[in-house]
């Protein structure tokens, strides 16, 4: 069963230590909580520790022989890291995650306005909109928010539809000429759709405005080609593709990167430092204040490549049959509502629902009881939740460690808790 | 099977059949509290009388969210209701100190099983230290409520 | 020779895989640079991978069991680090850096012009000051000059005397009542002075200033006590105390924290998220923005607890005799001078120093090339090494892994470069 | 002991007595660069011809540093002065690939030891990534020097 799907799971599985432990009294651990943070293969565990028993030290800051191989490692991995997402490695700048990503470009916008006039095509105010959409991550619309209020700017969104798409009937309204920036999620984290890239990048093209991608959730599951892409920005977290915490990636076009204002200052991205004013490096590392986490984008890379050797394109097509086998076996439940699409078109494997008179936090509960651990709750988009009329979902999540089986166990949680309050 | 420990049928009870639901017109203060991780959400009023006592003498809510929240915000409006705030405040901190027993034997903690009455149910909740916030929603409203309509009797 | 000062150093060099390598063809590998980032004892890498292999989930997201575990991991750490300094659980926040720690108050000082009236107090704008040192690290620096900027406050500073103290002689112009925030490195990576904190903090209380101390290079090598230092913020980083990379602290005065604004926003920080604007949870999660780096906050707990065990008078009057040690093994020589107090009053363990004839870069070569790991240059202290009229130092820092044995292969390095460059 | 095949004998010697140090009044082009990491700075002044192959006429610099980055930019301006642009150009690629061969034999590359005279004394800075920007400090000044100069010929 486990090789059912083209991958070898069992095999995979084999390098995830925390999937052979059991939860609740015994209970096989059926991990379907990917989206919010995946699980990490000894490869990854096994390269960080490596760093830090072998070739520790800061990078970019010394001339020793342990300094030499710490940075080395270090901007090895940037290019790893980049190459994963068909980007150069200046283009790449690390940051603690995909939030600070989010932050650090709408921090720099604002820093615009007192920074010099190369960075005049950061600078948004009064009579500017940003736009953003209904189905963001709290992360890829609460610094646009705070923008605004520090600017002045106005935020605006598109809606959605009720099958869980992007409402663009009103495209060209939304964006339009006072438009400084559209940024939008390539895949939910809740519905799983898939948003028309090409659609959105056009429309903010023809206005002048700048494009920024929140790639948390596509990154990790299918093959990205930033220039294919066609963004100016594009973010993404190392821990949900197999890479450690406290790491995210921000790409950057080179020319924008350039030209835009730092964030965080300090040490390591000046270029000269007086009492009286400062002049900053060129990027990458001008948005790379202070002592960076090394070691992580050491495991960072370690995850590109344990991706790479498995092939990213195997590892969507595994979670398409596994989202596919979900979505069927949750539609067929009576009382069970998926909120999102329910074709497995233009969609990843974020798998939302809602269980007539059970509040998914109960539904949670029964299905962690039988060691099924899924999220529920808002999943950092509440207004998404708002706008389909439900307090909160129950949702799975795949990933390349997932099996039929572990499918099959959730499915079967869900008649399980339905028979527990008696609701079916 | 540690589902039954948990979801006791006064808790499923409560849950189906809540007490004082549905705002009440009499009340002093009104509150409204979220749980952020969530989005579960409660609003309760509360009228207290005016003499030293300050007896709960109104006490009711509405509220969004999963069987814990709502029966034991159900729970909590018998426990106080037509009690002295003092009283009322007692049973609120002794179920605070149930939610922190970690799924302890109660006969084993200091805890008051008779202060709690019903509310002794929720002790299986305390074993998922994500769920204690559920459990505690509605009696954190309600302190904050008491200690406001208090503030309010005491200007007049 | 190893136990001679107290410490059992051959005992606790044990515990550090990487001290037992080599350097530059079979050198013993003597490592000097402490004060750029600390090697990591087995201890901390074995706790990091424990929360992978056994806990990981995303912390305060979750309602599964991992999710319960990870969560409880991240708050227990927290928990003793926030003991390590004397603080109060909520009164620490987790930062990647104490260059983020210094930035975020920055920013939030800067957010505070159009955020809500109860932070107020943070506002600062045209006819304010922020006074520093001229003996800051850029990290403690350069985000003053931004907020500066931003807001178009003023910066001042404190200069120097010639011996590597702070010139206290016009603090009270300095520090006047335009002043709204003191910020000043406790323990300078440089000169090793130590700085006088109830000096500054009785000044700063006089005209109601805000106080923010870097404690990078104190907090790892002092028992530290926040309401004995009296600031109302303290940042430090967690890898140079035998952390991991990727982690830094902000302590703040809850009453402060409850009333200032966010600065990175996004999952997590939030109370609740409509798209017409937030509101944010109470400190320290309202500057916790994101899934956080809980792996790295247990490698620092374990890092806490390893220092804790070996006690921290203990680790610092060890430092106390490898500085004496060094500064007079160094004083000795002809044609070398130390740029920083000479005697070990008030002084930590970093030890600044020139060889006359001979560039900084040239000395560190030299004793790379004998496995003498130093770091040289302004060590992110531009200002200060312009301050004393010299391009560059060289400068070694001290930990408890070190012992006379590594101070002694220094001095005689500093020989070895004088022979070679026939300066001495 | 690697010391010895880093500093050679030929860098010692112009780091003690540089050549074209001091910064002369006749140039078209002045650049100041830093290496941000250490603060080393050099001063470039360069002077061209006006006709098409703009040679070099004058060079001179001055500078605070390393060994390496001062006997680097006197070894730089040795070779570059008196050869027309694009032969000095030519020059200074090779001394970038030197700097880029880590360490390598130079009997194993494609680098031409007859164009990089002197300046092939630095193939041991090639081991040392954190060095090779010190060795490369006045190169890259000189590259940005005669850039800015043909563009000012150019424009007059
Ligand atoms: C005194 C001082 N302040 C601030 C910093 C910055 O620390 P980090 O780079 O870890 O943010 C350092 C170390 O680099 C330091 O020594
Ligand atoms: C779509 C999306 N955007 C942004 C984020 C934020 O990522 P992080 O918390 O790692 O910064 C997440 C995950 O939490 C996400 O799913």
């Amino acid at each position: 069963m486990s090789t059912l799907l083209g991958l070898d799971v069992t095999r995979i599985k084999a390098d995830f230590p925390i999937l052979s432990r059991t939860v609740r009294d015994g209970r096989r651990l059926v991990y379907l909580d990917s989206g919010a943070t995946s699980q990490k293969p000894v490869q990854v565990l096994d390269a960080e520790r490596a760093f830090y028993t072998q070739h520790n030290a800061a990078v970019h800051r010394g001339a020793h022989q342990l300094a030499e191989e710490a940075t080395d490692a270090y901007e090895s991995a940037r290019a790893t890291i980049a190459a994963f997402i068909g980007a150069q490695p200046d283009e790449i700048v690390f940051t603690k995650n995909a939030t600070e990503g989010i932050n650090l470009v709408a921090y720099a916008m604002s820093n615009a306005t007192t920074a010099g006039p190369e960075s005049a095509r950061f600078v948004v105010g009064p009579g500017d909109s940003i736009v953003v959409t209904e189905m963001e991550h709290h992360a890829n619309l609460v610094p646009w928010q705070m923008l605004a209020q520090r600017t002045g700017a106005t935020l605006r969104w598109l809606g959605l539809t009720d099958d869980g798409r992007l409402d663009l009937s009103n495209l060209d309204e939304v964006v339009d000429a006072t438009t400084k920036m559209v940024a939008f999620v390539h895949q939910s984290n809740v519905l799983g759709t898939i948003n028309p890239v090409e659609t959105l990048v056009r429309r903010a093209r023809e206005v002048g405005a700048l494009v920024l991608v929140d790639a948390c959730q596509s990154v990790p599951h299918q093959s990205t080609d930033v220039h294919a892409i066609g963004a100016d920005f594009l973010v993404f977290s190392g821990h949900k593709m197999l890479g450690p915490l406290g790491i995210g990636v921000l790409w950057g076009r080179p020319e924008l990167l350039a030209a835009m204002p730092p964030f965080l200052t300090g040490g390591s991205m000046i270029e000269v430092v007086h009492m009286e004013g400062s002049t900053f490096a060129a990027p990458p590392q001008r948005f790379e204040a202070g002592v960076p986490m090394a070691a992580q984008a050491v495991g960072l890379a370690a995850a590109c490549d344990y991706l790479t050797s498995i092939g990213m394109d195997a590892v969507a097509a595994h979670e398409h049959e596994l989202t596919g086998r979900a979505i069927e076996g949750l539609s067929a439940l009576p009382g069970v509502r998926i909120i999102g699409p329910v074709t497995t078109e233009a969609r990843g494997g974020a798998v939302s629902f809602v269980v007539d008179g059970i509040h998914p936090h109960d539904v949670g509960q029964v299905l962690d009881d039988r060691g099924v651990e899924v999220r529920v709750g808002h999943h950092c988009a509440w207004p998404l939740t708002r706008r389909y009329g439900v307090p909160a979902t129950t949702r799975a999540t795949f990933y390349l460690y997932n099996d039929a089986a572990d499918v099959d166990a959730l499915v079967d949680a869900v008649k399980a808790a339905q028979a527990f309050f008696g609701s079916a | 099977m540690q589902l039954e420990s948990m979801y006791q049928e006064i808790i499923l009870d409560h849950y189906r059949r809540p007490h004082h639901k549905g705002l009440q017109e009499l009340y002093d203060v009104e509150v409204h509290h979220v749980n952020p991780t969530c989005g579960d959400e409660v609003t309760v009023r509360v009228r207290i009388t005016a003499d030293g006592a300050h007896v709960v003498d109104e006490i009711s809510y509405d509220g969004l969210g999963c069987s814990i929240s709502q029966a034991s915000t159900s729970v909590m409006t018998d426990l106080v209701s037509g009690k002295p705030l003092e009283e009322a405040l007692a049973v609120q901190q002794e179920f605070l100190t149930l939610m922190q027993s970690k799924g302890a034997d109660i006969a084993d903690t200091d805890i008051d099983e008779d202060l709690l009455e019903d509310a002794v149910a929720f002790v299986g909740v305390s074993r998922y230290p994500a769920r204690i916030k559920c459990a505690l929603l509605g009696w954190m409203a309600f302190k904050d409520a008491a200690a406001q309509a208090v503030a309010a009797k005491e200007q007049t």
